[in-house]
């Protein structure tokens, strides 16, 4: 994975496009996240002199919400739900087993970059207990044991994506 | 398409209910998370294209819906206007769906089967659905939510127009909310029409701009009500949040949604697109002297920011510290201006007050409040009832169910005919409550004389296979991580709780932690800054409460009687049961599982690390754990 | 007021006022730990919990910041409220079980070990407990936004961005005096002082100040010195016209509010002195110039300081912009506003009465308000061209030229300009304030008033009425303020802020509890130990030394402390006129009824020659006090008495012009 | 009886409190502090204390200056 390049412009598209409200830092942050899967200083450096807030509330901002990480994270993201209904049928097992798997402790990145394995709070979809989504594609029923054939069917989604040139 | 007014509502309402009737069946897609998990987008396309080749779209057509409260079967389709369910729907089902429904007849391959294997047709007939009174829900299967004309045709914004046309005073809708008895369905219980009406009033006396927020955080794990209410109809909370404007004289509303809720965010941005693009927001709404706007803040993160000073903090651009509620919110909210912070279900309830009327909003539920909004809770709350339970979804229901007809009736009872141990409702600030307190009725003040609250509307179904000290420890990590840290009691209490809990789970526990876990409990009741860390103990206190006797094992022999707790179980091969399939040798990450193919297995305990996925992958169920 | 019980004590206390407010007025003390005298309630360490009974209802509340509004009743003591606070210390004594104010507290309730270990146990003495203090006074106290949380849950910690301190820290070490545990050090110790912490204690004396009262007083975090506009537009003192008038209603265009909230935006004040935080320096943020080479460009304007907006009322001009644009192009020109303000006004007088006209100002019409011609004079005296050259000479030249080459009356010229010793005047006016003329008149630099500012004590509150009182002012205070320049200190945190119970001093204008704080502040950094009086000498022996240098250099004599009428009375008919019945009575007062039917040419007259009198009998008597000679010379006692004898040929040249 | 401030007679009216004397006066310095007869009437007060014939007050104002 190439050194993602910080362009400065880019982030000064983010900053106009909530119009430097001081109110919308953390969705410019979020724009950002999304943009390099990290929060590069330079960002915040740009977007508290913009919206004229201290850089201290957005150091705080960045380490205080999940969704942020001040270092890069994998470029593909694992997320196994720890919600109450998952909890129940099993959640624990499968991070343990993924955990195993990409031999990577929950809430950490797998060094070559690839992979970023993370319990999140509740997904929304309950029904389909235990879930993980691996970037935007949901598996429901997950159990411990299915959880290297989950990771080889994401890779092979991956792949139909990369060759139809999707970012 | 035309912008709306006062004066030509009305007709282009009618103009799209007819050419809603103009095809007359439909084919209802469900597009809500979990069906969309579930494939439902390579179903939809797939029926699309069986339409075209056999050129039948003037006779049935496709649309798009919202959740149709049967998650479990997705992805589902629902045949209108018969109403016949469809579930697990494939692409390659497509061209036998399509002739049926042109033909008016019923594909049976599809149809729901219950656990006696009877067939039911209609989805109103089946009981998880036929049990439940829709009125937050009742566009699911019906509505499409993309399309402001349908929700329009559906009675969308009828509300507003009708007060809009009439010039109803603001004191006057508050009345009419005061009177139907509505309270906070975010978990709070606190009756909206004092609320507004505190609001209107500190606005007015300060000459300061009020402002109307919607909670959609939702952060309770197990609750996914708000989200299935944006996806499936937009516009109730978009008119719900009209209408309380309306009523304290407020111009700026804000949303503050999930941003782990991409599609609920998709639906609600282009809804308000949709609708200020028809004049039903923004400047002079409908031609009136009423404006009103609505911008979205998409949470990043932390199950705190449920808590409206955090939220407010959230709004404002900086990390979500609740501050002190010695001052409501209603005086100093949001920018420390008057601000009415309601849950979701509550503004998508406001609509179908103002249509039908107070009296009948308080017809439904339980108490009298006509006296006054605390004696009772009146209309219907929305559970998402998930966990060991047979049909899980959401269930839609008069206040006052008791949680026996909710689990039993309504979802089926527990999955796999096994033996219900407990039902945890409130979510992190709620309680277990075990079979024995099942009779009690669901509402705003019954469950807390038992050491649990209704909250947003979780009901999670706990069979016995589940262990109630580990479900408190679950809850006291969740909590623990999403402190947000400012103050001793939670910051600290959660830490010691967390440590006790962990020592009990390993086998560790000594007798007097009990009194430990009290002790905190107590403090943090009374010493924690918010609701967080104030009702952060509820789980372990109510688990204590009720499942005294677990506690004992661990700590005095040692035994997780629910063979959960990793340091006390060990998993052994049941002789008789086990077929030598070998489905669990090549998962398990020690190879401590030897044997013939075809004969019994067993496992060598002394690789054995506890991790369970010989029992996850073993399809005979031969895996027993002690 | 609002009835509260507390303790079975009873009392009645504003609406608003917190429990522990109202406690402390019954005499009650509840513990706390993150709340302060300095900080807003932050409500973090909950070992301020009460219980609390109102109607029926008992909760525990944290009384800090429980805001009285209703009658209650609170116990400090009860069970809960007890239990709470005992658990909370008992937590924290598990997580840091070796730091000194967690012992005690716990202690106090009772409590020696925890029941229970804690995962994240600190064995530090000087363990951050997470209270909050640092952060709360770093932003709400001197409001440099630089502390900050990060983190949360069990991992919240303090920091600062990227664990490095950031340009906006002033160093002021409020955060480290603050911190209950010793957790956060200064690490710098400048130039070896002798001791670094009896500084840093004499600084949080002003600190303290700024924090809690200074938002009622000047506002100087706020507003800076431009909060003095309005107040002098109120006592009819802000120069308007070339020190014609005191006040002038488009004042209100250029009040201090409007810069505060219109122009200064950065939000971040660029305090000009390491470790101030006053930082009552002010930038005006993001600001377009329409004139000028930097023309269209969007730049930073240091500024306005009160005397840039007075002087531009002294020209007549109430634009808010363009008193922006004229601070940014004289700072980059290297031009004092002041200077370049009051020799405008000069010329603007000048040309409204015909001295000048189009012809000699190459164009310019350059009346009162002529704000496009004045700036076009600015940027002349910059290049060096045309106008913009006579005009560069500052006044003094000016009077000699127009008097020699365009025939005006030297004496007219003589009474509206606007300098003494050659240096412009700062923006007061001084006609009702006799010692203030003297504070201008005898100021070593010229007519500056960082050597006395008089106005208040002599022409307001007449509490120096006869001229030993004036001359003892104009003793006292010229050689303290001195005292500020020979130490490289500022002036401002000495008087533009008050302690609370200064009213109550025996002489409330020096400010006797910041004079003692300059005084630790010296012992602090030399170790030698001051009295406010040793300052006085030290300034003295400076200040004299000066008067003789000038002395050598040509002045410093009586003659060069001669100022113009303008500062001393209305010049013209029309200024008479303007301000009629103050100076009808005055004359009443000096010369009785025959005043009535003069005209008003001889009331001005009149008027004159009290006043001009009055200046010369303030003179005597400021030199008397100083030790000096009639002419304003130092007498050689004097010089002998502070020290200055020995210095080689100063005596000589005081022999020389006659002192003995 | 007219009232003195600071050593000036000014004509008193009833019901003039300390507020309304400022007020009138254009005494908007922040840094005075108000006598009535020798006593001090710290800020909270000026508003409710009401000056009556004949009485002397000083308005000392401290020392500023840009």
């Amino acid at each position: 994975m190439a050194q993602l390049k910080i362009e400065p412009e880019k982030i000064d598209a983010i900053i106009s496009k909530w119009n430097s409200d001081a109110e919308f830092t953390i969705e410019m942050m979020q724009d950002v996240q999304d943009l390099y899967r990290h929060l590069p200083r330079q960002a915040l450096m740009r977007i508290s002199k913009a919206t004229k807030t201290d850089l201290g509330r957005l150091y705080h901002i960045a380490t205080f919400y999940k969704a942020f990480s001040l270092e890069p994270r994998g470029e593909h993201s694992i997320q196994v739900c720890m919600g109450t209904a998952c909890h129940v049928k099993g959640a624990t097992r499968v991070m343990d087993a993924l955990a195993r798997t990409l031999d990577v402790e929950p809430g950490k990145t797998t060094p070559d970059l690839k992979y970023t394995l993370e319990g999140v709070r509740c997904l929304g979809c309950c029904s389909l207990a235990p879930v993980v989504a691996m970037d935007d594609e949901i598996f429901s029923h997950v159990d411990s044991s299915m959880v290297t054939r989950v990771m080889r069917r994401h890779e092979r989604t991956m792949r139909e994506r990369g060759e139809e040139g999707d970012a | 398409m035309p912008k709306l007014d006062l004066n030509n509502f009305k007709q282009e309402a009618q103009k799209f209910r007819s050419n809603l009737d103009a095809i007359p069946s439909s084919l209802m897609v469900c597009h809500c998370t979990t069906c969309l998990a579930a494939g439902a987008q390579k179903v939809h396309q797939a029926l699309e294209l069986e339409l075209e080749k056999r050129n039948l779209q003037n006779k049935v057509r496709v649309k798009t819906t919202g959740v149709t409260a049967f998650c479990a079967m997705g992805p589902v389709v629902i045949a209108q206007p018969s109403g016949t369910f469809y579930g697990r729907t494939r692409p390659q089902d497509a061209p036998e769906l399509i002739e049926h429904v042109a033909e008016g007849k019923e594909l049976e391959r599809l149809l729901f089967k219950d656990k006696d294997g009877k067939t039911i047709a209609r989805q109103e007939d089946i009981p998880f659905v036929a049990k439940q009174k829709p009125v937050v829900l009742r566009n699911r299967s019906v509505l499409d939510p993309t399309d402001i004309n349908d929700a329009i045709a559906h009675g969308a914004y009828e509300a507003i127009f009708n007060l809009l046309k009439k010039e109803t005073d603001g004191e006057a809708i508050i009345d009419i909310i005061h009177r139907s008895g509505i309270r906070g369905r975010g978990g709070g219980g606190f009756p909206a029409g004092l609320k507004w009406k505190s609001a209107r009033k500190a606005a007015k006396e300060r000459l300061e701009p009020v402002f109307v927020v919607c909670n959609a955080d939702e952060g309770d794990p197990g609750a996914y009500m708000d989200r299935s209410i944006v996806e499936a109809d937009p516009h109730s909370l978009i008119e719900g949040m009209m209408i309380g404007a309306l009523a304290v004289g407020a111009t700026e509303g804000f949303v503050y949604i999930r941003r782990e809720y991409p599609l609920a965010l998709e639906r609600l941005s282009n809804a308000l697109d949709q609708a200020r693009k028809k004049g039903l927001l923004g400047k002079s709404i409908l031609g009136s002297d009423f404006s009103f706007d609505i911008k979205i803040h998409r949470g990043a993160g932390a199950f705190v920011c449920g808590e409206s000073t955090a939220l407010f903090a959230s709004m404002e651009g900086k990390a979500g510290e609740p501050r002190a509620k010695y001052v409501h919110s209603v005086e100093f909210g949001f920018r420390d201006k008057p601000t009415v912070l309601n849950n979701v279900e509550t503004w998508a309830n406001i609509a179908q007050i103002i249509n039908n009327g107070p009296e009948w909003f308080a017809s439904m539920g339980t108490g009298d409040v006509s006296k006054s909004p605390w004696s009772g809770s009146s209309g219907t709350k929305v559970f998402s009832l998930v966990g060991n339970v047979e049909y899980t979804g959401l269930v839609e229901v008069p206040m006052g169910m008791t949680l026996r007809q909710i689990v039993f009736d309504v979802g089926g009872g527990v999955e796999g005919g096994r033996k219900l141990k407990a039902v945890q409702t409130g979510g992190p600030s709620g309680g277990c409550l075990p079979e024995s307190k099942l009779d009690l009725h669901v509402d705003f003040d019954t469950l807390q004389e038992a050491g649990s609250m209704m909250g947003s509307g979780g009901l999670i179904v706990m069979d016995e296979r589940t262990c109630m000290v580990d479900v408190a420890k679950y809850f006291v990590d969740f909590l623990m991580g999403e402190s947000c840290g400012k103050c001793t009691p939670c910051r600290e209490g959660l830490s010691c709780l967390h440590e006790i809990l962990h020592r009990i789970t390993e086998g560790k526990g000594k007798p007097d932690d009990l009194v430990l876990l009290e002790d905190l409990g107590a403090m943090l009741k009374d010493g924690a800054l918010c609701g967080l860390g104030q009702t952060a103990a509820n789980p372990v206190l109510s688990t204590l409460r009720y499942f005294r006797d677990e506690y004992d094992a661990h700590i005095e022999q040692g035994r997780c009687p629910a063979g959960v707790c990793k340091a006390l179980i060990k998993y052994t091969i049941e002789p008789d049961k086990c077929t030598g399939c070998r489905l669990c040798v090549k998962p398990c990450p020690t190879d401590c599982i030897s044997g013939e193919k075809d004969k019994p297995h067993t496992i060598d305990h002394g690789k054995c690390i506890q991790c369970g996925t010989c029992m996850d992958a073993c399809p005979e169920d031969a895996i027993r754990v002690e | 007021m609002i009835k509260v019980t507390i303790d079975d004590k009873r009392l009645e206390v504003e609406p608003g006022t917190t429990i522990m407010a109202a406690a402390e007025k019954a005499g009650i003390f509840i513990p706390r730990l993150c709340s302060h005298e300095l900080l807003e309630p932050y409500g973090a360490c909950r070992v301020c919990s009460v219980e609390i009974e109102q109607n029926g209802r008992t909760k525990v509340v944290t009384s800090c910041n429980y805001p009285i509004r209703s009658e209650l009743t609170v116990r400090t003591n009860s069970e809960r409220a007890t239990k709470t606070r005992s658990m909370v210390l008992e937590m924290m004594l598990a997580r840091w079980p070796k730091v000194k104010v967690v012992k005690d507290m716990a202690a106090h309730e009772g409590i020696t070990q925890a029941r229970f270990s804690h995962p994240l146990v600190d064995n530090n003495e000087n363990a951050c407990i997470l209270c909050g203090r640092c952060v709360n006074i770093c932003r709400n106290g001197v409001r440099q936004n630089v502390l900050s949380f990060e983190g949360r849950g069990s991992s919240r910690q303090v920091s600062m961005p990227y664990q490095q301190v950031p340009a906006e820290c002033v160093g002021c070490g409020a955060c480290e005096w603050i911190c209950p545990t010793g957790a956060i050090k200064m690490i710098d110790d400048p130039n070896g002082s002798a001791d670094w912490d009896r500084i840093r204690r004499a600084g949080m004396v002003v600190t303290r100040e700024l924090i809690l009262f200074d938002d009622d007083q000047c506002q100087m975090r706020r507003k800076g010195t431009s909060n003095l506009v309005d107040v002098m537009n109120d006592y009819d003192l802000l120069p308007v016209h070339n020190y014609r008038f005191g006040s002038h209603p488009d004042a209100k265009f250029v009040q201090s509010e409007v810069f505060a909230s219109k122009f200064v935006t950065n939000g971040l004040p660029d305090g000009c002195a390491l470790g101030c935080d006053m930082a009552c320096a002010h930038a005006a943020d993001d600001f377009e110039l329409q004139t000028g080479p930097d023309k269209g460009k969007r730049v930073i304007v240091d500024g306005p300081e009160y005397e840039t907006v007075g002087g531009s009322t002294n020209m007549g001009i109430f634009d808010p912009r363009w008193i922006l644009e004229m601070n940014y192009y004289c700072d980059n020109y290297g031009i004092d506003t002041i200077s370049f303000c009051t020799l405008m006004a000069f010329v603007m007088e000048c040309y409204e009465n015909g001295i000048l006209d189009k012809e000699k100002t190459g164009g310019l019409e350059l009346n009162f308000g002529a704000k496009d011609a004045a700036m076009e004079v600015l940027h002349q005296m910059a290049r060096g061209e045309g106008f913009g050259l006579v005009a560069g000479q500052g006044i003094r030249r000016m009077k000699k030229k127009f008097a020699e080459e365009y025939g005006a009356d030297p004496k007219f010229l003589q009474d509206i300009g606007m300098e003494a010793k050659g240096l412009e005047y700062s923006e007061y006016v001084t006609k009702e304030s006799l010692a203030q003329q003297g504070g201008y008149g005898i100021a070593l630099k010229g007519a500056q008033h960082d050597e006395a500012w008089l106005i208040f004590m002599d022409m307001v509150n007449k509490q120096i009425p006869s001229f030993e009182d004036k001359a003892e002012a104009l003793h006292y205070f010229p050689m303290w303020r001195t005292w500020f320049g020979l130490n490289g200190l500022c002036k401002l945190p000495w008087n533009d802020i008050e302690p609370e119970d200064n009213a109550q001093e025996k002489e409330p204008h020096k400010v006797p509890k910041h004079t003692q704080a300059y005084c630790d502040f010296f012992a602090g950094v030399t170790g030698r130990e001051v009295s406010a009086d040793d300052l006085i000498t030290m300034s003295e022996r400076v200040y004299n030394f000066q008067r003789i240098f000038n002395l050598k250099m040509g002045f410093g004599t009586r003659e060069h402390d001669a100022i113009p009428y303008r500062s001393v009375g209305p010049v013209t008919e029309e200024e008479y006129l303007s301000r009629q019945d103050r100076y009808d009575e005055q004359l009443k007062e000096l010369e009785g009824d025959s005043v009535a039917g003069m005209s008003t040419a001889e009331k001005l007259q009149m008027l004159r020659k009290h006043r001009e009198d009055r200046y010369a009998k303030l003179l005597d008597a400021v030199y008397l006090r100083r030790g000096w000679t009639s002419n304003g010379i130092p007498r050689i006692e004097t010089a002998k008495k502070l020290g200055i004898d020995k210095v080689d040929g100063l005596v000589e040249l005081l022999k020389e012009h006659g002192a003995h | 009886m007219p009232i003195l401030v600071n050593g000036q007679p000014r004509e008193w009216t009833a019901g003039l409190t300390v507020s309304m004397l400022l007020e009138e006066m254009k005494f908007s310095f922040p840094l005075k502090t108000v006598f009535v007869n020798g006593k001090r009437i710290p800020k909270s007060e000026h508003s409710r204390k009401t000056l009556s014939d004949g009485d002397k007050i000083e308005v000392i104002h401290m020392m500023s200056g840009g």
